[in-house]
């Protein structure tokens, strides 16, 4: 399981891998943004915080259809369904991989983006937290939903269709969390709801998941 | 440790491809399956494998014994021989990569990147996995497409051994796999009928306009 | 030592401190990578006999 | 005898070799020299304060990203054009140190927007073809790394880099049409009235040439590890082939 | 050539091809950024243009990678570049075909994805017009970017990379026309720029592009 | 209309694998390439096609001659076995797909989409695009990898026809094609030496540490 996890990271790293694909996207809406609306930086503090999630959560949808796609094409992924380890734990390795793949670099950059956006300071702190918090739930489910999706041949559509109204709650709840921590107010509330999805995702989804692979490899 | 198959049908696309196969495989034992492309081998032993649900009959090796090689090789571009070789192994709870990459003339090419391999150095190493398995029952996809002639008697040899060590091995091939002590099974005689009988298992049998 | 900077310390000082911090980075880099293919293309020679020009 | 036969990886590194002691200490004496001028001896300006300091960097920085982006284009136009390898490794070892000038003029120019606009960050237009410019960069250094083949590589980046500069002077136009802009234009215009008082201009100068010897240097330096590189890989491929 | 057309849009259109991908991604988009801005119609409205333009420069940006890589996988890239027809030409009928998948719909659906966003009413034709202009020039540079990148293991980020500031010029004059048009103003320069930027870049990327699918099929 | 190829030396990722490789192949002859896995048939086939350019020596027939046909089949897994091969046919700006479909056999298979075909069945697809392509010389990597005896019969027919037409054909195999009249090439004793002599190619000789 170790193993796999290293495997994972370690082709991610390679050339090949798409690490970094999500950070270059995230940086990516960073920069385009700011050039489609203009420059007047008022308008951009004031949809800095739901840019900034918007861009995390597309970031995180882009690398999605690689956690299984890769290694159902060149087979391994039925070698692995026929290993010694339970699947459960395969596709939770998977979402870890894709976790420290993707949010993790994202929500550590975000503080420079954030200042691109003209984010209040007082929000800095805020983005960092609901980002660690938000992040993971993103890859959960994600992993789902590319579970759902693999070895289909229309794959990359479908996965987001089907991943993007489970990413709702956690991306109001995370831009919520941002916004009213720029602005100075409270952001318990969000912020334990966010991580009361990422828990409550992390415990149950895996199970789900592995079911779905299951099903897709028959 | 005997692979006993019994009046399998297997289906490949909703098409149901063989029926009512049946053999027994024992341990020490290998069986060459054979028979006109599109009968059905890959569909078989994909069966036998696990990685698919038999339409009916039943295969009496839970997939844990199984070692699995496809026409796929389930190589990782970008890792090199030694890296793919030792990710399986882990996976597998075993160890000695370095024997496995001995026995296939691996050595050599330890430290290149699968992406820089030759169609046969590949599939080398491919049959190389299926030593760090440590299973039983292997059941290979055509093992020799694109090997030379030396490295078919490399496989022929591994073969024997694991044959010697007490495991068993199923294979479907077209061409000569320099294992003369192999059984060979024909599945022609086994290519399904339209299935009137098959009709009982239908869940929608007997709905008419 | 310093001059007096006035209140205008912090900027100019972490202006300085960042662009001579990545002059020195580069520079670096460009030595450390420098001295280590020299060392591999001595050791290659090495291996090698020199046979060739 | 022409030019060109410096092109000759051999001839280049025996050239090279006697260059660069003298190019290093020219840089070290210009650039001490200029900094620590600007910095301990020059008066504060009236409406910035002392970070005018800032000048000192921030504008040969900028200058210096800029114009090693055209010698990477002419390196790679002769590459493409004559195929002398030395020009494609030179353009290669360009780019990394174009990349850290742009960072310079990028990180200075953010903290001296604090002080004097009151924020790190505008999209101003100078600014924001900056920050484009850093991005290509990236994408010139990361296409180098991702091929691995040489030639290929210096292939494939020198298309880029000519593709890539049509479209950023493209970009420097489009961004032109928000606004003017906060930030300041030329000042290092021959019209005397808009230039800035002497006691900032040469040590202005000083440290230009300094950033300009120290590009020199630095790629001089770089363009022998790329060859030598070269080499490596050629002796290691004879290597694998016995 | 025809042939080539046809093929890869019945490619696109069969499960497997990733038509509707781009277009779904902009609706992603569309549906997202209200959600994490917040519902507020006047910050919406003055967004709107640019972020309708970032969604369908996103949009492209991400079906790039299947320009080349599907064919140079399956090794039809080498067949075709045996093949009797010129390698321009083949570069051109992919941009094409990228176009007609991705820009053509995107510009077609766009004014519904406008009323989302609550662009002003004005805006609507020359958020057409300049979808409808502008499109065409994301294809073609975003092919030469996946000509560049073919046959890389690590394509995916490095084609964003390489494309993004090349698409800087078209994304500004773009978002600019809409912008001018909503707010009444006269939109003819940014209109002409980008007719000019896509007329160009049609006329003479796909030279460079040809050259990069060259020299890496090499 | 003749092959010749002249002191060809070609590479693979940098190294030159094969050196003064030469040979003649005349209209209406057939060239079998043998050696062991990975002494470089796939990079001098694809050479020969154009694909990359050569090391040293060289190739007299232009690309523009060459039907080639690589490991990788260069099918399209959604589309029909039909509209694969009319695409191929347009490209090269011939119409007889109906024939070349009988000659290997798929007419029943037309209206399947490749991805559900067996691996002989797509390879006889593969093979079948060249009959399309109607250039006369047909450079094939390992062409009957995966074929039943029968479709190596249909292959071995194919070819021959192709040769009687006046084409030429240049194949690399480990198996047998079922092509006794072609004469076969040896690669082993082509395998590149350490060359001394490649110094003089090299931009960057001379150069120290
Ligand atoms: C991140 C922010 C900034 C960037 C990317 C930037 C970039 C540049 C560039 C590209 C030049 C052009 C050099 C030339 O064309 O001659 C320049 C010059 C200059 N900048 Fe900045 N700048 C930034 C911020 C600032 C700030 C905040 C100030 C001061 C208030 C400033 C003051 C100057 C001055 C005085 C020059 C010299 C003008 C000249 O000689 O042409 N810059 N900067
Ligand atoms: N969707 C489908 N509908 C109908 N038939 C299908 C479908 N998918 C596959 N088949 C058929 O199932 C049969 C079994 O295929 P399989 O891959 O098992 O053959 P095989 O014996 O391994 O052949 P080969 O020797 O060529 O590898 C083939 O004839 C194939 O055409
Ligand atoms: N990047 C690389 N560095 C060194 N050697 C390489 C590289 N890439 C490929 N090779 C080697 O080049 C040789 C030629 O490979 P090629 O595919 O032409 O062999 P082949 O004769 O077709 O073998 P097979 O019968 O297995 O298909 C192989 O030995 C391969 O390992
Ligand atoms: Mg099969
Ligand atoms: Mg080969």
């Amino acid at each position: 399981m170790i193993a796999l996890l290293i495997r994972d990271l370690r082709l991610a790293l390679r050339a090949g891998g798409g690490f970094g694909l999500g950070l270059a996207f995230f940086l990516l809406v960073a920069v385009l943004v700011p050039l489609g609306v203009g420059p007047e930086s008022a308008t951009l503090a004031k949809i800095a915080p739901g840019i900034l999630w918007v861009g995390a959560l597309l970031a995180c949808l882009l690398s999605l259809d690689r956690i299984f796609a890769l290694d159902y094409e060149d087979g391994s992924l039925d070698l692995l369904a026929t290993a010694p380890i339970p699947l459960e734990g395969v596709v939770a390795v998977k979402a870890a991989a894709h976790w420290i793949v993707t949010g993790l670099p994202l929500t550590l950059i975000s503080p420079l983006l954030a200042l691109l956006l003209n984010l209040p300071p007082a929000g800095y702190g805020w983005l960092l937290a609901s980002l660690a918090l938000g992040t993971p739930a993103l890859s959960v489910i994600g992993t789902f939903g590319a579970a759902l999706t693999v070895g289909l041949k229309r794959g990359g559509l479908l996965l987001s269709l089907l991943v993007l109204p489970l990413y709702v709650p956690t991306l109001v709840f995370g831009a919520e969390a941002v916004r009213r921590g720029a602005e100075g107010m409270s952001v318990a509330t969000p912020l334990l709801l966010l991580a009361g999805i990422t828990a409550g995702v992390a415990a149950l989804l895996p199970f789900a998941s592995a079911a779905a692979v299951r099903i897709n490899l028959r | 440790m005997d692979l006993t198959v019994t009046d399998l049908a297997c289906a490949r696309g909703g098409v149901t491809v063989l029926s009512r196969v049946s053999f027994r495989l024992g341990a020490g034992r290998a069986l060459i399956l054979r028979g006109p492309n599109g009968i059905g081998k890959t569909t078989l032993l994909r069966t036998v494998a696990g990685l698919q649900p038999p339409v009916a009959g039943m295969v009496s090796m839970s997939p844990e014994a199984v070692a699995y090689a496809a026409h796929a090789d389930g190589l990782k571009a970008t890792l090199t021989v030694a890296e793919n070789l030792s990710f399986w192994a882990a996976i597998y709870g075993t160890t000695d990569t370095a024997a496995a990459m001995a026995r296939m003339n691996l050595a050599a090419l330890a430290d290149r990147q699968a992406q820089n391999l030759s169609a046969g150095q590949k599939r080398r190493l491919g049959l190389a996995r299926l030593l760090v398995t440590g299973r039983p029952l292997w059941v290979l996809d055509e093992p020799t497409v694109s090997l030379d002639a030396a490295s078919v008697a490399l496989f022929g040899a591994a073969v024997r051994d694991h044959l010697a060590a007490g495991g068993a091995a199923l294979m479907a091939t077209h061409i000569d796999l320099g294992l003369d002590e192999a059984e060979v099974l024909d599945l022609s005689p086994f290519r399904a009928e339209a299935p009137v009988a098959q009709a009982e298992d239908d869940p929608f049998a007997g709905v008419t306009a | 030592m310093l001059p007096d900077l006035g209140k205008y310390a912090l900027p100019v000082l972490t202006a300085y401190g960042a662009s001579l911090g990545l002059i020195l980075a580069i520079v670096l880099l460009t030595l450390w990578r420098g001295t280590r293919v020299r060392r591999l293309l001595r050791d290659v020679e090495q291996r090698q006999g020199r046979t060739d020009v | 005898m022409s030019i060109w036969e410096y092109a000759n990886p051999k001839k280049f590194m025996e050239t090279s070799a006697i260059a660069l002691p003298w190019a290093a200490a020219a840089t070290a004496a210009c650039l001490v020299a200029g900094l620590v001028w600007g910095f301990f001896f020059t008066p504060d300006d009236y409406k910035q304060g002392s970070t005018v300091k800032i000048i000192y960097l921030h504008v040969p920085a900028a200058l210096m990203a800029i114009n090693a982006w055209l010698m990477m284009l002419a390196a790679s136009l002769i590459w493409l054009v004559r195929r002398h390898h030395v020009s494609a490794l030179a353009a290669k070892a360009a780019g990394p140190v174009g990349l850290t000038f742009t960072l310079i003029a990028l990180v200075t120019g953010a903290v001296w927007g604090q002080p004097m606009w009151g924020t790190w960050w505008a999209w101003d237009p100078r600014l924001t073809s900056f920050l484009i410019l850093a991005l290509f960069y990236l994408g010139y250094i990361a296409l180098w790394q991702a091929v691995e083949n040489p030639d290929t590589a210096a292939d494939l980046t020198s298309v880029l880099c000519i593709v890539g500069s049509v479209f950023a002077v493209l970009s420097r136009y489009a961004v032109n049409f928000w606004n003017q802009g906060l930030h300041q234009g030329a000042t290092l215009s021959l019209d005397k009235e808009e230039n800035i008082s002497d006691v900032f201009y040469f040590p202005l100068l000083l440290c230009i040439g300094g950033f300009v010897l120290m590009f020199l240097t630095l790629v001089l330096l770089r363009t022998r590890t790329e060859i030598r590189v070269r080499r490596v890989q050629a002796l290691l491929a004879r290597e694998r082939m016995a």
